[in-house]
C-alpha cells in the first residue's frame, strides 16, 4: 500500500486548498480495529465504499490496546505527516487527541466519530460524527416489548460506559412506552477499564441464560463479540435476541443463530464515514456535531428474516413521533 | 525470586499430622452448608442461589478454570512454576477455532490441545534445559501468545468465510447429553421451592441437565489426574522431581523427561481450557481468555496443589461468576449468606480461641448483614466483584495450611545433588 | 568391606558419584566381576547392581518411606503401582535385616538414624551387589553405628561388596577390611588395618599430626552468663518439643549438648535465639531478661549463632564474603553506620579481609559469591563472623561438621581463646569426641529433656552414647 | 578477582550483547518468513526513535513502565510477587485524580497541591498492596492470589466510583466519563523538546528519583540488606535477626506506594483527569521490564526505554504494513533470550569463579591473594 511511508515527506502546511485534488483519506481505529466485526467493521465499510466509489487512498490505522493519549495522537500526527487529509479518528477515546492534531494542522480535516466535547474535541476543521443509539434502542426495545409473550425483556451490555448506558436507557424507555408494566432486566458483562466483555461469549451466554430463567423471552445484546453467546443461549432456549451495530441476522459468523435474531439496532457508522469522507471531496466539510439520529437515518431497526413484518407498523409509528420530537428519547440514566 | 515464594514464617502444615476427614464428614459438611444456602434462598426469595441454571453456568464457567488449574497442578507438582497458564489457554483457544471450523469441534479441541502443549514446550525448554526463572518464562509466554494469536488469526482468518482479523469462523458446538425423564422430573421439583428439597434437585439438575461432553472430558481429567499423580509409577516419579529431584536423580529416575512431561502436560491442558471455552462459546475471539489462566493459577494454589481442592477453588469461583452474571438478585442474597457465613466462622474460631479472626469476622459478617438489610440491591458495579471477593474471604478467613512441593520453583542441574 | 579415607575435598564423594553414574570419567576405566563398564546415569549404575547411600540424605521428605523407597522401580499392577506388594517386600527387607522402617510413616517424621536406615533399605530393595555409603556414621551416635556395621556385616556375609567413607578412622580400623587414602584426588596409600594405627592413618590423609580437641586449663568463672528456668517449647503440630529445661552457662565457660539428633537441640538453639516461640520458661542473658525479645535483640545484647545447617541458617550462599560477613551484624559496626541505617561497606569489606587472613579461609579474594566457596571455608567463615564484635554467650551446634582436620583444629582454638576472654558457649555436637574434649560440663539432651549431667574429663563415649539413647536414664 | 576487572566488566557485557543478537536474528526470521524484509522494519524502528515526538512519548512511557517495574522489583528482591500493581495504580490513580480535580485545593501552592496528590496515590497503592500483605503474614494467604483478586476488585470499585453520581464528573456531548479536570495549579509542567509537539514529563525527575531511592535502599541501606537477605534465604534471614513478617509487609507497603505513583506522571503531565481511557495494563509491563531489567535500577531503565520504543513504534510499522503484533512478539522474545543469555553467562562466570577458588584451595595462601 503506502508507497511514501518514509518519515520527513510531510507537506508543508497551507499548500493545500480547500479541497484536494487526489484525496489520501487516513482512518484511525479504536482498539479492536478492522475485523471486529462490529462498531471498527463498520466504520471499515463506509471507507470501503468510499474508495470503490471514488479511488481515493487510503491508510487505516489501529489502536492497542492499554495505550495512553500520546500514542492516539502520534498516530494522528504520523497520518498527517504523511499527506492524508482528511483523517477520521473512530471511538470517543481519541477525543483528547484529535483536539491538539487538529489545532496544530489547521488544512487538515478531521472527524470523530462518537463524540463532541466542547472545548476538547471541537473546531474548524473537526466534524464531530455522533449517534443517537438512545433512539435506535427505543425501537428495538418496542420491539422487544411487543414480541415478549411474558412481559419481560432483558439488556445485556458488554461494558459498562457511558455509550453502551445509552443503548441500555434507549431500550428500557421503548420496552416502556410499548408495555408500560413490563420487566426490564439488564446486566453489563465486565465494568472498564476491563474491556474483555465485548470478546467473551461464554459470559453472554450465561448472562442470558439467566435473563432468560428469570422470566425474559427478548433479550437485547449490546455486548460485541459477546453477543454470539447470547444468541446461542436464545436459541438453546427457544428465546429471541436482538443485535446490535450491523444487522446481524446477515452475519456470516451468526448464521447458525441467526433464526432468533429478530432484529438488530444498526449504528450507521459506515453512513456517517462515507458521507464525511464525499463532503471533504466535495468540498463541502461542515466543522461540528453532526447527530446520526433516527432522523438523520444514522441507526435504524434492521427487517432482515422478516420476523418483525407483524409489528412493523407499529415501529413506523415510534418512529414517526421519535423524528418528530412528539416522543423524547432519553439518553441518560 | 521464584513464585515457590516466601513462607513469611507463617505456619504451613506440620508434615504427618494428617487429620483426614473421612468422607462422611465431607457429606455432612456440604448438606450443612446446602442447608445455610437453602434458608437464605428461603429467605430471601432469591430462588437463583440454588437453581439448576445457576448450578448448570458455575460448571460450565469453572471447566476451562479447572483446567487451566489442573495445568498448574501438574507442573507445579514437577517443581515448575507455570504462570504462563494464561499464554497457553490464548494459544488453545486459537487452536480450536483454526481447527474447529474447518474439521470439526473434537478436532478444534485436538488441536488446542496441541498448541497448548507447544506452549508448555517452550516452557521445558527454557526453565528446564536453559534454566531460566520459572516467572521469566512464564511471563513471556503469556505476552507473547495473544500477539501471536492475533498475527495467525489475520492471516488465516481474515478472509475465511464468518471469520475476522480477531475471530474465527463459527465453530460448532459438542454433543450434550441429559439423562431422560430425570431432567424434567427435577425440574418439577425445583419448582415447588421447598426448603433443601428443591436446592438439591436444582442441583442435581444442573449437574445432569445438558451435559456438555466436553464437561465430562474435564470431570474424567480431574479424576484421571488424582488417579496418575498418585497412584502410579509416572506420577510417584513426577511428584518426585517437585519434592526432591536430587533424590530422584538419584536413584535413577530421569528428572528432565518427567519436568518435560509434565510441563507439557501443563500446557495441553491449559490448551485444552482455552479450546473448550472457545468451542463452548462458538469461536475463537481475541481476548476470550480474559485472565481465566490466572484464576485457575489461584484456584490450584486454594486447592492446596490437590485436584479435589482445585476443583472445589474452581467451583467457587464459577458459582459466584455464574450468579453474579445471571442476575444481581441473587448477589444481593449473597451478602446475607457471607454474612451468615462469616458468623458462623467467627462461631467456630471463637471454640479454638482464637479471637482476633473471630472477632474480624463478627464485624465482616455484622457489615454484610447490615448491608444486605438496608439495600434492595448491591450496586452492579460492585456485583462483578463477587467472585473475587469471596474467593478471597474464604481464603483470609479459612485455615490456610499450604502444602507447596517443596522443590517448586528452584532451578533443577542436573548432578547437583 | 573396602573403606576410603582422605581429608575434605580430597575428592572421595566425587570418586563414589562417578561410580555411581552421576559423573562421567574423564579418562580410565571402571570394571565390575572383570567386565569393564561404562555408566551415564545412575540407572545404569544400578541396573549393574551397585547402591549408593549418599553423604547427605536423598529423600523427599513429603513422601511415605514406602514411596522413597519403591521410586524408580516401582512394582506395578497394570498401570498402577502395586503398593501392597512393595509394602509387603519392603516389611520382608526391614524384618530381615533388624530395620525396623515402617514402610507407611513420613519420611518428615523420622530422626535420622531411621532415615539412614531407610537410604539403605532403597539400596537393598534393588538388590544391589555393591555398595557405597558416604560417610554413613557422620550423624549417627556410638550405639546406632554398632548397629549399622552390625548390619554391614550381616550383608557381607551373604557376600555383597561394601565400600564406605568415614572421617572417624577408630571406626575404619575396626571394620574395613582394605583402606584406600586418597588426597587431592589421586590414591596415596593403600593399607590393611592391621598395618597402620589411627595416627598413622592420619598422617596419610593430611601429612600433619591428628589434632586433638581438648581445652586445657578450666577458664570457668561465677558470673553466670545465661540462665534458662523451665524452658519449654511446642511444635507447629502442637507436640511438646522441649520441657522444662534449667540450666545456667557461666562466662568462660562451655556447656556441652550431647544427644541423638532430633532429640531437641536444634528446637533448643532455635529457641535461645529467638527462632521459636517459647511455650514457657525464662531465658536470661547477663541477668536481663529475654523471653521476649526478637531474634536481632538478642544478637545485639551479645549472643552468636553457628547454625547447624550452614547453607540454610547461616549464609546466603549467592551473596559475596562480605555480604556474609554482614548478616546477623546488621546492627553493628563495622557493618553499619549512622545509628545503624546504613550500611558501611568499606568497614565490611576491611573486617572480612580481617576475618579471611585470621581464620584462614581459603578463596581468591572477597567479592566472590560465598557458594563457590567448600564447605569448610564457608564454616570459617561463619565462625568468624559470629566471634567478631565480642559476644558474650556462643550458640554453636555442629561448629566442625564436615570440616577437614586442619580447620577443625583452628576452629577449636578459635573457641578457646575466646573462652578465655570470658565467653560463654552452649555447644552441640554429633562428634563425641569434640564434645568430650572441648566442654567444661556435659549435658545429654533427650526426648526434649536434660536427662543426665557428666563431667567430661571422666565420661567415655560409649558412656555418653548410653545416655543418649535412653539406655543409662537415671545415672547423674 | 576484583570488583571491576577486565573479565568481570566483559561477562557482564556479554549477556546483553548476546541476548540482543539473538533477538534480532529470531525476530528477523519471523519478519523474513512472513515477507517483510527484515533491514526495512528496523530502519523504519530507528528512524521512528530518531524522530523527536516518537522519543518523547518513548521516554514518556517508559516513565510510567520504570515506576511500575521498581514497584514489581521490590517485591521480587523478596520473592514476593505482587501481580497486584495493576490495580494498586489504577485505584490510586483514579482517587488521586478525583482528590486532585477536587476545588477546595485551588487556593494552595502549585507545588502543596501536587505533593498533596502524589502522598494521596502513594497512600492508596500502599493501603491496596498493604492489604495483601497483611493477608500474607496474617493469614498465610499467598499474596499471588489475593493481588489477583485484589486487581479485578479494584476495577469494580473504580467503577463504581466513576459515576456521575459519585467522583466522576459528566460532560454532555462526550461518551467519556471522567473525575474533574486537574486545573492548571495542580499539574506538572513537562519539559519541551525541540521538534516534539509533546513535552518530556515533568515527573521523569519523580521517577529518576524513585530508581535512586531503589539503589540507595537496596544497596546502602540495613533496610535494604535485610529485603535482599530475606529474598536470598529466608531462613538465613531469620536466623540473623530479620523479622520476616514486618519485611513482608514493609515491602508491600513500599511496593504498593511507588506502584501508587505508576500513573501520576500520565495524570498530572497529560490526561489531568482520570477517565475510561485512562491507560490500563501497566502492572503488568512493570513485570516483564523488572525481569528485563534484572530488578536492577539501571537495568529497569534500559529495559523500560526499550519497551517504551518498541510499543512507540507499532504506529510506524502499522503504516507501513508490517503487522503490529510483531512489536508483542518481539518483546516477548527478547525477554526470554535476554534471560537465557544472562543464565549461560551466569554459568560461565560461576565456572571460572570454581576454578579460582578450586585454585586458592590447592596453594597455599600468600598475602597478595588475601589482599586481592
Ligand atoms: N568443576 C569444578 N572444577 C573445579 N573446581 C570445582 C568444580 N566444581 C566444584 N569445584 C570446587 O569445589 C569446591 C566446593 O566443593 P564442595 O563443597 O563439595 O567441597 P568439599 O570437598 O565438600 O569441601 P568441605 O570439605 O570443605 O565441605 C570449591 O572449592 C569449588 O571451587
Ligand atoms: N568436576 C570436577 N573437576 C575438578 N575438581 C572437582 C570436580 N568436582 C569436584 N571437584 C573438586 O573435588 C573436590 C572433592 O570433593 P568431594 O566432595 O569429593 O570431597 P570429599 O572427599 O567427599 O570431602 P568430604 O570429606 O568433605 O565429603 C572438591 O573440593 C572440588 O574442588
Ligand atoms: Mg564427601
Ligand atoms: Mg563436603
Amino acid at each position: 500500500s503506502g508507497s511514501d511511508t518514509g518519515s520527513g515527506s510531510t507537506p508543508a502546511p497551507g499548500n493545500g486548498s480547500g479541497a484536494p485534488a487526489s484525496v489520501k483519506v487516513g482512518l484511525a481505529y479504536d482498539i479492536g480495529g478492522r475485523g471486529d466485526q462490529s462498531f471498527n467493521d463498520s466504520a471499515a465499510r463506509g471507507l470501503d465504499k468510499a474508495k470503490a466509489e471514488s479511488g481515493i487512498e487510503v491508510k487505516e490505522l489501529e489502536a492497542a490496546a492499554g495505550e495512553t493519549d500520546a500514542q492516539k495522537e502520534d498516530r494522528l500526527r504520523t497520518l498527517a505527516e504523511q499527506g492524508y487529509n482528511p483523517i477520521i479518528a473512530i471511538g470517543f477515546a481519541y477525543q483528547g487527541a484529535v483536539g491538539k492534531v487538529a489545532k496544530d494542522n489547521p488544512n487538515v480535516k478531521f472527524a470523530i466519530v462518537d463524540d463532541f466535547t466542547p472545548g476538547t474535541d471541537d473546531g474548524a476543521n473537526i466534524a464531530n460524527l455522533t449517534f443517537a443509539e438512545n433512539e435506535g434502542s427505543f425501537l428495538v426495545g418496542v420491539a422487544a416489548a411487543l414480541k415478549s409473550k411474558t412481559g419481560n425483556v432483558g439488556f445485556i451490555g458488554g461494558v459498562n460506559t457511558p455509550l453502551i448506558q445509552k443503548f441500555e436507557v434507549g431500550f428500557a424507555a421503548g420496552a416502556k412506552a410499548a408495555k408500560p408494566g413490563i420487566t426490564v432486566q439488564s446486566k453489563y458483562l465486565t465494568q472498564p477499564p476491563d474491556f474483555t466483555g465485548f470478546n467473551d461469549p461464554a459470559k453472554g451466554e450465561t448472562a442470558a441464560n439467566g435473563q432468560f430463567d428469570q422470566g425474559a423471552d427478548v433479550v437485547y445484546a449490546a455486548a460485541g463479540g459477546s453477543g454470539s453467546g447470547v444468541f446461542k443461549a436464545a436459541k438453546a432456549k427457544n428465546k429471541l435476541g436482538i443485535g446490535v451495530d450491523s444487522d446481524q441476522y446477515n452475519l456470516p459468523a451468526l448464521a447458525d443463530v441467526k433464526d432468533v435474531i429478530i432484529t438488530s439496532m444498526i449504528k450507521k457508522v459506515d453512513l456517517a464515514v462515507y458521507d464525511f469522507i464525499k463532503s471533504v471531496k466535495d468540498g463541502k466539510f461542515q466543522a461540528g456535531n453532526k447527530v446520526y439520529d433516527l432522523k438523520a437515518g444514522g441507526v435504524e431497526y434492521a427487517t432482515s428474516g422478516g420476523k418483525i413484518d407483524d409489528i412493523k407498523t407499529q415501529l413506523e409509528d415510534y418512529k414517526t413521533k421519535i423524528t418528530s420530537g412528539e416522543i423524547k428519547v432519553p439518553a441518560t440514566k | 525470586m521464584s513464585a515457590g515464594g516466601l513462607s513469611a514464617g507463617v505456619e504451613v502444615a506440620p508434615a504427618g499430622a494428617k487429620r483426614r476427614l473421612s468422607p462422611m464428614i465431607y457429606l455432612y459438611l456440604a448438606v450443612a452448608a446446602l442447608a445455610v444456602v437453602s434458608l437464605v434462598r428461603v429467605l430471601t426469595g432469591a430462588n437463583d442461589l440454588t437453581s439448576s441454571g445457576t448450578v448448570a453456568a458455575a460448571l460450565t464457567a469453572a471447566v476451562p478454570i479447572a483446567l487451566a488449574g489442573l495445568g498448574g497442578l501438574w507442573s507445579e507438582r514437577a517443581g515448575v512454576v507455570n504462570i504462563g497458564l494464561e499464554g497457553m489457554m490464548v494459544l488453545g483457544t486459537w487452536g480450536a477455532g483454526f481447527a474447529g471450523y474447518q474439521w470439526g469441534p473434537w478436532v478444534g479441541v485436538l488441536a488446542g490441545v496441541a498448541l497448548g502443549a507447544v506452549g508448555g514446550l517452550i516452557h521445558a525448554v527454557a526453565t528446564v534445559t536453559f534454566g531460566v526463572d520459572h516467572i521469566i518464562s512464564g511471563v513471556a509466554i503469556t505476552l507473547v501468545a495473544p500477539g501471536l494469536t492475533l498475527f495467525l488469526a489475520k492471516l488465516y482468518f481474515a478472509k475465511a468465510p464468518g471469520g475476522g482479523q480477531k475471530q474465527s469462523p463459527p465453530v460448532a458446538d459438542v454433543q450434550k447429553v441429559s439423562i431422560p425423564g430425570l431432567s424434567s422430573l427435577l425440574g418439577d421439583l425445583e419448582q415447588k421451592h421447598w426448603f433443601l428439597v428443591s436446592d438439591v434437585a436444582g442441583l442435581l439438575r444442573g449437574l445432569t441437565t445438558g451435559l456438555s461432553l466436553l464437561t465430562l472430558l474435564a470431570v474424567l481429567l480431574l479424576v484421571g489426574t488424582a488417579y496418575v499423580l498418585w497412584k502410579t509409577p509416572f506420577g510417584l516419579r513426577l511428584r518426585s522431581c517437585g519434592e526432591a529431584p536430587h533424590a530422584a536423580e538419584s536413584l535413577g529416575v530421569n528428572v528432565i523427561k518427567y519436568k518435560y512431561s509434565a510441563i507439557i502436560a501443563s500446557g495441553a491442558f491449559a490448551g485444552l481450557g482455552g479450546a473448550i471455552l472457545a468451542v463452548s462459546s462458538g469461536q475463537f475471539r481475541d481476548g476470550q481468555t480474559g485472565g481465566r489462566g490466572y484464576i485457575g493459577l489461584a484456584s490450584m494454589i486454594f486447592g492446596n496443589w490437590r485436584p479435589g481442592g482445585l476443583a472445589a477453588g474452581a467451583g467457587l469461583f464459577g458459582y459466584t461468576d455464574a450468579m453474579q452474571l445471571r442476575g444481581e438478585e441473587s448477589v444481593h442474597a449473597l451478602l446475607l449468606l457471607l454474612g451468615l457465613a462469616l458468623l458462623v466462622l467467627a462461631f467456630i474460631q471463637l471454640r479454638a480461641k482464637r479471637f482476633a479472626v473471630a472477632s474480624v469476622a463478627v464485624v465482616l459478617g455484622a457489615a454484610f448483614i447490615l448491608w444486605f438489610a438496608t439495600t434492595d440491591k448491591a450496586p452492579p458495579e460492585l456485583v462483578t466483584a463477587a467472585p473475587y471477593v469471596v474467593t478471597l474471604l474464604v481464603l483470609s478467613l479459612a485455615a490456610q495450611r499450604l502444602r507447596v512441593p517443596k522443590y517448586v520453583g528452584q532451578i533443577f542441574r542436573r548432578g547437583e545433588g | 568391606m573396602h573403606a576410603l579415607v582422605g581429608e575434605n575435598g580430597a575428592g572421595k564423594s566425587t570418586l563414589m558419584k562417578t561410580l555411581y553414574g552421576m559423573h562421567r570419567p574423564d579418562e580410565g576405566t571402571i570394571t565390575i566381576d572383570g567386565a569393564e563398564v561404562t555408566f551415564h546415569n545412575p540407572a545404569d549404575a544400578i541396573a549393574a547392581g551397585i547402591g549408593m547411600v549418599h553423604q547427605h540424605f536423598m529423600l523427599a521428605d513429603n513422601f511415605t518411606v514406602l514411596e522413597n523407597v519403591v521410586l524408580g522401580t516401582e512394582p506395578k499392577t497394570g498401570m498402577s503401582l502395586d503398593f501392597k506388594a512393595a509394602r509387603a517386600k519392603i516389611k520382608e527387607i526391614s524384618a530381615r535385616y533388624g530395620l525396623g522402617v515402617d514402610p507407611d510413616s513420613l519420611v518428615d517424621n523420622l530422626g535420622v538414624g531411621e532415615r539412614q536406615r531407610v537410604e539403605i533399605l532403597k539400596v537393598l530393595y534393588r538388590g544391589a551387589r555393591i555398595l557405597i555409603l558416604d560417610e554413613p556414621t557422620a550423624v549417627l551416635v556410638p550405639q546406632e553405628v554398632d548397629e549399622l556395621f552390625g548390619n554391614l556385616r550381616d550383608l557381607k556375609a551373604e557376600g555383597l561388596t561394601i565400600l564406605f567413607i568415614s572421617h572417624k578412622l577408630d571406626e575404619v580400623l575396626s571394620v574395613a577390611d582394605d583402606i584406600t587414602v586418597i588426597r587431592r584426588g589421586t590414591t596415596v596409600a593403600s593399607v590393611e588395618p592391621g598395618e597402620v594405627t589411627a595416627r598413622q592413618l592420619a598422617e596419610l590423609m593430611v601429612g600433619s599430626a591428628l589434632p586433638v580437641p581438648e581445652l586445657r586449663e578450666s577458664t570457668v568463672t561465677t558470673t553466670p552468663v545465661l540462665e534458662v528456668s523451665g524452658l519449654s517449647v511446642t511444635g507447629s503440630d502442637g507436640r511438646t518439643v522441649l520441657s522444662d529445661m534449667s540450666f545456667t552457662i557461666h562466662a568462660g565457660e562451655v556447656l556441652g549438648i550431647a544427644g541423638v539428633e532430633g532429640n531437641g537441640q536444634a528446637e533448643l538453639v532455635e529457641a535461645l535465639m529467638g527462632i521459636r516461640p517459647l511455650a514457657g520458661g525464662r531465658v536470661s542473658l547477663q541477668g536481663k531478661d529475654l523471653a521476649k525479645e526478637s531474634t536481632r535483640d538478642r544478637r545485639d545484647a551479645g549472643m552468636a549463632y553457628v547454625p547447624e545447617d550452614r547453607h540454610r541458617q547461616g549464609l546466603l550462599l549467592e551473596g559475596t564474603l562480605w555480604e556474609n560477613r554482614i548478616l546477623g551484624h546488621q546492627t553493628k559496626a563495622p557493618s553499619v553506620k549512622a545509628g545503624g541505617l546504613l550500611l558501611d561497606r568499606k568497614g565490611a569489606r576491611e573486617d572480612t579481609e580481617r576475618i579471611v587472613k585470621d581464620y584462614d579461609v581459603r578463596t581468591p579474594g572477597i567479592e566472590v559469591a560465598i557458594a563457590s566457596l567448600s564447605g569448610g571455608n564457608q564454616q570459617k567463615l561463619i565462625i568468624g563472623r559470629e566471634m567478631s564484635g565480642n559476644p558474650v554467650l556462643l550458640l554453636a551446634s555442629h561448629p566442625t561438621r564436615g570440616v577437614d582436620v586442619g580447620a577443625q583444629a583452628a576452629i577449636w582454638e578459635h573457641i578457646r581463646r575466646a573462652r578465655a576472654e570470658h565467653l560463654a558457649v552452649l555447644m552441640i555436637s554429633a562428634d563425641l569426641d569434640e564434645l568430650i574434649g572441648m566442654s567444661d560440663r556435659l549435658a545429654v539432651i533427650l526426648r526434649g529433656k536434660l536427662v543426665a549431667e557428666y563431667d567430661p574429663k571422666s565420661v567415655t563415649p560409649e558412656e555418653l552414647g548410653s545416655a543418649m539413647t535412653g539406655a543409662g536414664e537415671g545415672v547423674s | 578477582m576484583g570488583r571491576f576487572s577486565v573479565r568481570s566488566i566483559s561477562l557482564g557485557l556479554a549477556a546483553p550483547v548476546a541476548a540482543l543478537v539473538f533477538a534480532l536474528l529470531v525476530c528477523s526470521l519471523i519478519l523474513a518468513g512472513t515477507g517483510h524484509p527484515p533491514i526495512d522494519v528496523l530502519d523504519q524502528m530507528v528512524k521512528s526513535v530518531q524522530r523527536p515526538r516518537t522519543l518523547v512519548n518513548s521516554i514518556n512511557s517508559a516513565t510510567t513502565y520504570y515506576l511500575s517495574a521498581v514497584a514489581v522489583a521490590i517485591g521480587f528482591r523478596m520473592r514476593l510477587f505482587n501481580i497486584g500493581v495493576d490495580g494498586q495504580y489504577r485505584l490510586a490513580a483514579m482517587l488521586a485524580a478525583a482528590f486532585a480535580g477536587s476545588s477546595f485545593l485551588s487556593g494552595m501552592p502549585s507545588f502543596v497541591r501536587i505533593l498533596l496528590t502524589l502522598i494521596a496515590a502513594m497512600a492508596v497503592g500502599a493501603i491496596w498492596a498493604g492489604i495483601a500483605g497483611f493477608l500474607k503474614v496474617t493469614r498465610g494467604v499467598s499474596e499471588v492470589i489475593s493481588t489477583i483478586m485484589l486487581n479485578a476488585i479494584s476495577t469494580a470499585i473504580v467503577a463504581y466510583l466513576l459515576n456521575a453520581d459519585r467522583l466522576a464528573v459528566k460532560v454532555a456531548g462526550s461518551n467519556n466519563i471522567g473525575t474533574a479536570t486537574i486545573t492548571e495549579g495542580g499539574r506538572v509542567p513537562g519539559f519541551a523538546y525541540t521538534g516534539s509537539s509533546s513535552k518530556i514529563f515533568g515527573l521523569i525527575i519523580l521517577a529518576a528519583l524513585v530508581g535512586f531511592l531503589y539503589w540507595f535502599m537496596l544497596n546502602r541501606t540495613r533496610f535494604g540488606f535485610d529485603l535482599k537477605a530475606t529474598g536470598l534465604s529466608e531462613s538465613a534471614a531469620v536466623a540473623s535477626g530479620v523479622n520476616v513478617k514486618k519485611m513482608v509487609l514493609a515491602s508491600m507497603l513500599i511496593s504498593g506506594a511507588i506502584a501508587g505513583l505508576v500513573g501520576m506522571p500520565q495524570l498530572l503531565g497529560s490526561s489531568y483527569s482520570y477517565a475510561l481511557d485512562f491507560p490500563a495494563g501497566l502492572g503488568f509491563t512493570g513485570i516483564a521490564i523488572a525481569l528485563l531489567g534484572r530488578n536492577h535500577p539501571v537495568g529497569m531503565a534500559f529495559a523500560a526505554f526499550l519497551w517504551g520504543v518498541l510499543d512507540q513504534s507499532s504506529n510506524v510499522l502499522d503504516i507501513s504494513g508490517v503487522p503490529k503484533e510483531i512489536v508483542v512478539i518481539m518483546q516477548g522474545i527478547i525477554v526470554l533470550s535476554v534471560v537465557i543469555a544472562y543464565e549461560l553467562v551466569r554459568r560461565y562466570r560461576l565456572k571460572l569463579e570454581q576454578r579460582d577458588v578450586g585454585r586458592a584451595l590447592g596453594t597455599t595462601k600468600t598475602a597478595a591473594e588475601v589482599s586481592a
